[in-house]
């Protein structure tokens, strides 16, 4: 098992005729994942790494109605309609990897989605894998390896070290999802969380939060109330960050004295949560919490 | 990107709201003139444009009796930096006598995903104070993106603000015009405060709109904030934006390189952890060229905070052999090793990238921890 | 039984205060509708004949948590607020009597009031009577009889004429809703006819029409169906009307060639209801029909 | 409200949209001068611009292949009545060459109470005519109203009435256009018949827009067209809206009154069936006060084609009493009983109504039916 994507999703790219949504398509495939079609306005006819390109999500959709799941590569001042149209052409999960998008238009297309039905992982995100499944996103798939580690992150290197250290600790993923390191996201920590506590394979998750928001205290709140039960190991970036300060991602900004690492932490912990002062602690901690289970 | 205060006062303007008669100095105009011109009448507000928190208590905003009191007034706030930096613009702007303060602003709630209208009857302190002293008195309203925010959403907030009358339909008009410019403008956030309210009106003393800097390709009106302007950004900040580095001055010694802001915010905390203090921030992203860590190596080269280097790379789309390549441009091309450099590489292409360095005479570390001992302790 | 509104029906009247709103408050008052409160911004703490106005809605609410409709006078340029203001208040019906709003705001927010599940009678309408039980609108009550036949109209006068000569023949009503000239209205004929499908005491149904759009042909369509059961005599006025001429409602006008009156008796009869020529036959037709029975 | 040709095209052009160069000549001006001021090269295209329907067809729209040709046509243009109606603008446009003309409409779905999208790759002819003649090339899609048309919307459409590649990003901009249009000036259609596809673009060779009369308030850059001006309304219709009447001239003899549209429309249609023919529609709507009927029966008296009158009231908020003093003044204020009157009066205050007639020698009938055979056998 894994949560939202795994080998029977069929993908279309959004944006695949572009540098990067070609390059990442041939990784995908190279990993596994089956891409069924491509979307390109304009473009299409064309064929990229042996997939074929549409101009628009419901002819895509019209001739390969298996596909339930996108992925979007298109610039940012054309993304949001991407979005919609892959909402409106009933996928059931849309992974949105391109970054600077207005967030007044994040906003909307993630409040669409939730009326809908629609997953959106993402903006501004490294996408979800669910090692030697499919890989929906830019991460580099060797990293990774099955197992029963689920996690759930804000930030997309730094997952891919985490996931490194866990797959030569021994402790393979079920699924890594990677959420976006923008200010508004379509899929928050909880709602990662409840599809993680109802997947019977994920016996533990790994939670990389970073400072800025407020996901960290609500996923801290969620197991404190017992609404997620599985052990969790955290741990948050950002502790020397100075308030004010833009790190990198948009989302990553102590405002108005909230974000703060230490309250982070302090959430976390008083929830019963592991929070690991280093990332090269995570195996350690995850191994213990998966014996102590 | 910040808007001046008579930047957000004009849209509001725009939108029918009644803002202070005021007068706009630019530097070198004649002050005087420029009043009379207007029509303003003492007492008069006088206060710096700038952009940065805190204006009031910095001294950047007098109160004048007289114009002469005005002229001098301006002349020598031009010359007096508020956080470090010097106006350009001064507005003059007619005392308004008033009833009381209020605070109004709305923002975008991540975690609601939604905006939301803040608003208090006590104004004219931060909304970090009001919310320390009277947090009572803040009325949170979510809008609904499909609706968005109405009259009667308006109406209720005043009223719970303790606004009646025709002061309560000011408020809402007020309010409207507030959320359209928060639409329109892309903003991340448009606040009024304080907002005073002056018998049966209000009439925002300031205003602040943020606008989202990925929206701003969207207007084009507003034209380009010099970075200098702005002043969010020190003498290196600034050059580094010009050269396309996502960079962060802080207060240490060691500087900092990684891949991924969450990596580099890691690489931060752990030359904390291992008692060392990093001068910067600097993320040169994912999928990195061997020119774009050229530029960054050679930035931090120069950046005198920096003592010594810790560059943490973890290769996952980035290539550690590309990495390392630029590494080694940024020693022939720029006049060689002239600082410390520890370089920490994991990932795709690792050993490709660890013989490139060992070549050059450089021993990269797989093991970040001790990467991180190692610069520590030079 | 009635449908949609009866003696447990507990009215805000929105634009109390008003000319309109002050008058037929007074009229609804003596027909016996139960107005528990009005509303109108600024004008807070005022009373009505005998009503208590309130700034906003939240506050009348709040006051009268048994208010579960209102009615809508309101200049045209503010009544779209107003009727948000009443679907966010929680009301199941709201009655807009205000004419000349601009269409693309009725657009709006019949199709928000659609989401929330609040039934919208107009705008541009005359309301609704539930006869010897409630009356949210302007018509005048004494036309009205209780009894057995269920009315929906898309014309006011028309609908009290039709109305007196049911009420002389003997045949009260159960309800008779005026659903409003203009071109986008919130409840239609087949939502309407729903309703009185369900309400047992409606025995038949006299659908009021009008030339322009294609509500009557959708009616003629679920009698066709089968969706709707009881007997139903139509009238359609403008027969001699014109195309391409607005004839005083703005929902009356054939244009491209739809909404013709010999296109809706057409449609009308095939689906075997009984069209009357005159509305003085209306009487004459309803007794056959519920006689068949 | 039905903008001119020219108008329409303006705002498409400011949203973006590419028109073919143009100049607009009013009334008066030099053709000649301002042609080549604008430097348009014939062959080009003379278009009345006239809010009537069916212009091309008579002969509002002509082709010059040289400019003394495109002069002498304004000239004959603007002496030329297009059903009735004179222009007080010519647009000059340079002529296209294209491969083929499309259709595309915006206009308002009332039982899905949605916009909707209409297109066909058959366009040039209306729209009634592709309906008839090419029904299956008709492209329909409804706009939900949360959501707006996207770009993709645009591209779907376009798709289906055969466009691809480069031309069919220029539709999908042309559409999105023609929406913001439809959306910004609350109209009731916007439309391109036809719209030009030539090479990999489209532009429109015609423009429609409809107002909201109800939202005309938004939009007082738009002006005031004068009734005149439309080609909608006859000079007795003017007139009745000058004086504040919902009055619609029809081809009868017997002029008709009454309270509430789809009576008024019965009463019509009851006079037809007894086998008159009515002269009018006239609603005096309802709680009509004395006045007002008063103007009603006057306007009447005067309209030439009403030989006689058929006042059919049925009083609801509408009071007879009411009616019956409004009359009565009519025919003492304005000159006597100047034409057979025949009236029907029913409802609240009917005896009080009915007395105040008897009062005045005029007998009210109950009966609707029985009043029409009165009226019809006059």
């Amino acid at each position: 098992m894994a949560v939202l994507v795994d080998e029977n999703t069929r993908v279309i790219v959004q944006g695949i005729t572009g540098r990067e949504g070609s390059f990442h398509t041939k990784l995908m495939l190279e990993y596994g994942t089956k891409i069924v079609a491509g979307v390109t306005p304009g473009k299409g006819g064309a064929v990229v790494h042996g997939v074929p390109v549409y101009d628009t999500m419901e002819e895509a959709v019209a001739e390969h109605p298996e596909a339930n799941a996108s992925i979007v590569f298109v610039p940012a001042r054309f993304a949001a309609d991407a979005v919609y149209e892959a909402i409106d052409a009933g996928m059931k999960v849309v992974v949105v990897i391109t970054e600077h998008i207005p967030v007044h238009e994040t906003l909307e297309f993630v409040n669409y989605a939730k009326r809908k039905g629609t997953v959106i992982i993402g903006p501004n995100c490294p996408g979800i894998i669910s090692p030697g499944k499919t890989k929906i996103g830019i991460m580099p798939g060797h990293v990774f390896a099955p197992g029963p580690v689920g996690i759930v992150s804000r930030s997309g290197t730094l997952t891919y070290e985490i996931a490194y250290a866990l797959t030569r600790a021994g402790l393979g993923q079920t699924t890594a999802i990677g959420i976006g390191g923008d200010p508004v996201v379509g899929l928050t920590f909880t709602e990662a969380m409840e599809l993680f506590e109802k997947d019977p394979d994920t016996k533990a998750l790994v939670l990389i939060g970073e400072i800025g928001g407020d996901m960290e205290e609500r996923a801290a709140m969620m197991v404190k109330e017992g609404r997620f039960t599985k052990p969790v190991v955290a741990f948050v970036a950002g502790r020397t960050a100075p308030p004010g300060k833009r790190m990198g991602h948009a989302g990553a900004i102590i405002m108005m004295g909230t974000g703060t690492y230490e309250g982070k932490v302090k959430a976390l912990e008083e929830a019963g949560i592991r929070v690991a002062r280093t990332p090269m602690e995570i195996p350690k901690l995850v191994r213990e919490a998966l014996e102590q289970k | 990107m910040k808007l001046f205060e008579f930047e957000a006062k004009e849209i509001l303007k725009k939108y029918g709201v009644e803002v202070p008669p005021s007068v706009l100095i630019k530097k070198g105009e004649d002050p005087l003139a420029k009043i009379k011109e207007a029509g303003l009448e003492p007492p008069v507000v006088v206060k710096s444009q700038v952009l940065v928190a805190g204006r009031g208590k910095a001294g950047g905003v007098k109160l004048a009796r007289t114009l002469e009191e005005a002229v001098e007034l301006v002349n020598k706030l031009f010359e007096t930096p508020i956080k470090g930096l010097k106006p350009s613009y001064i507005l003059i702007e007619k005392a308004i006598e008033h009833e009381a303060e209020l605070y109004t602003a709305i923002i975008i709630d991540r975690s609601e995903r939604k905006p939301v209208v803040l608003a208090s009857k006590y104004g004219g302190m931060d909304i970090e104070e009001i919310a320390r002293e009277k947090p009572e008195s803040i009325i949170r309203l979510h809008i609904d993106p499909d609706v968005g925010l109405r009259g009667y959403h308006a109406r209720v907030i005043g009223k719970k603000i303790g606004l009646s009358g025709k002061a309560l339909s000011s408020y809402s008009r007020f309010l409207m015009a507030l959320y359209r410019a928060f639409m329109d403008y892309d903003a991340d956030l448009a606040e009024s405060n304080p907002l005073a309210l002056v018998g049966d009106r209000v009439i925002p003393l300031d205003a602040r709109i943020i606008v989202d800097d990925n929206a701003l390709y969207k207007h084009p009106e507003l034209g380009e904030r010099k970075l200098e302007e702005t002043g969010e950004y020190t003498e290196w900040e600034i050059k580094a934006r010009k050269m396309g580095l996502a960079f962060v001055e802080l207060d240490g010694d060691v500087g900092i390189i990684g891949n991924g802001a969450g990596l580099t915010m890691t690489t931060m905390d752990l030359v904390y952890e291992y008692g060392g203090k990093p001068a910067n921030f600097l993320d040169i992203g994912g999928g990195a060229s061997a020119e774009l860590v050229k530029t960054a190596v050679g930035f931090l080269f120069e950046f005198p905070k920096a003592k010594k280097i810790f560059m943490n790379i973890f290769g996952g789309i980035t290539r550690c052999d590309e990495v390392a390549r630029g590494v080694i441009k940024a020693i022939e091309e720029l006049g060689g090793m002239k600082k410390p450099l520890v370089i920490r590489l994991s990932g795709t292409n690792e050993e490709e990238g660890r013989r490139i360095l060992r070549e050059a005479g450089i021993e990269a570390f797989t093991d970040p921890i001790e990467a991180v001992k190692k610069v520590v302790s030079l």
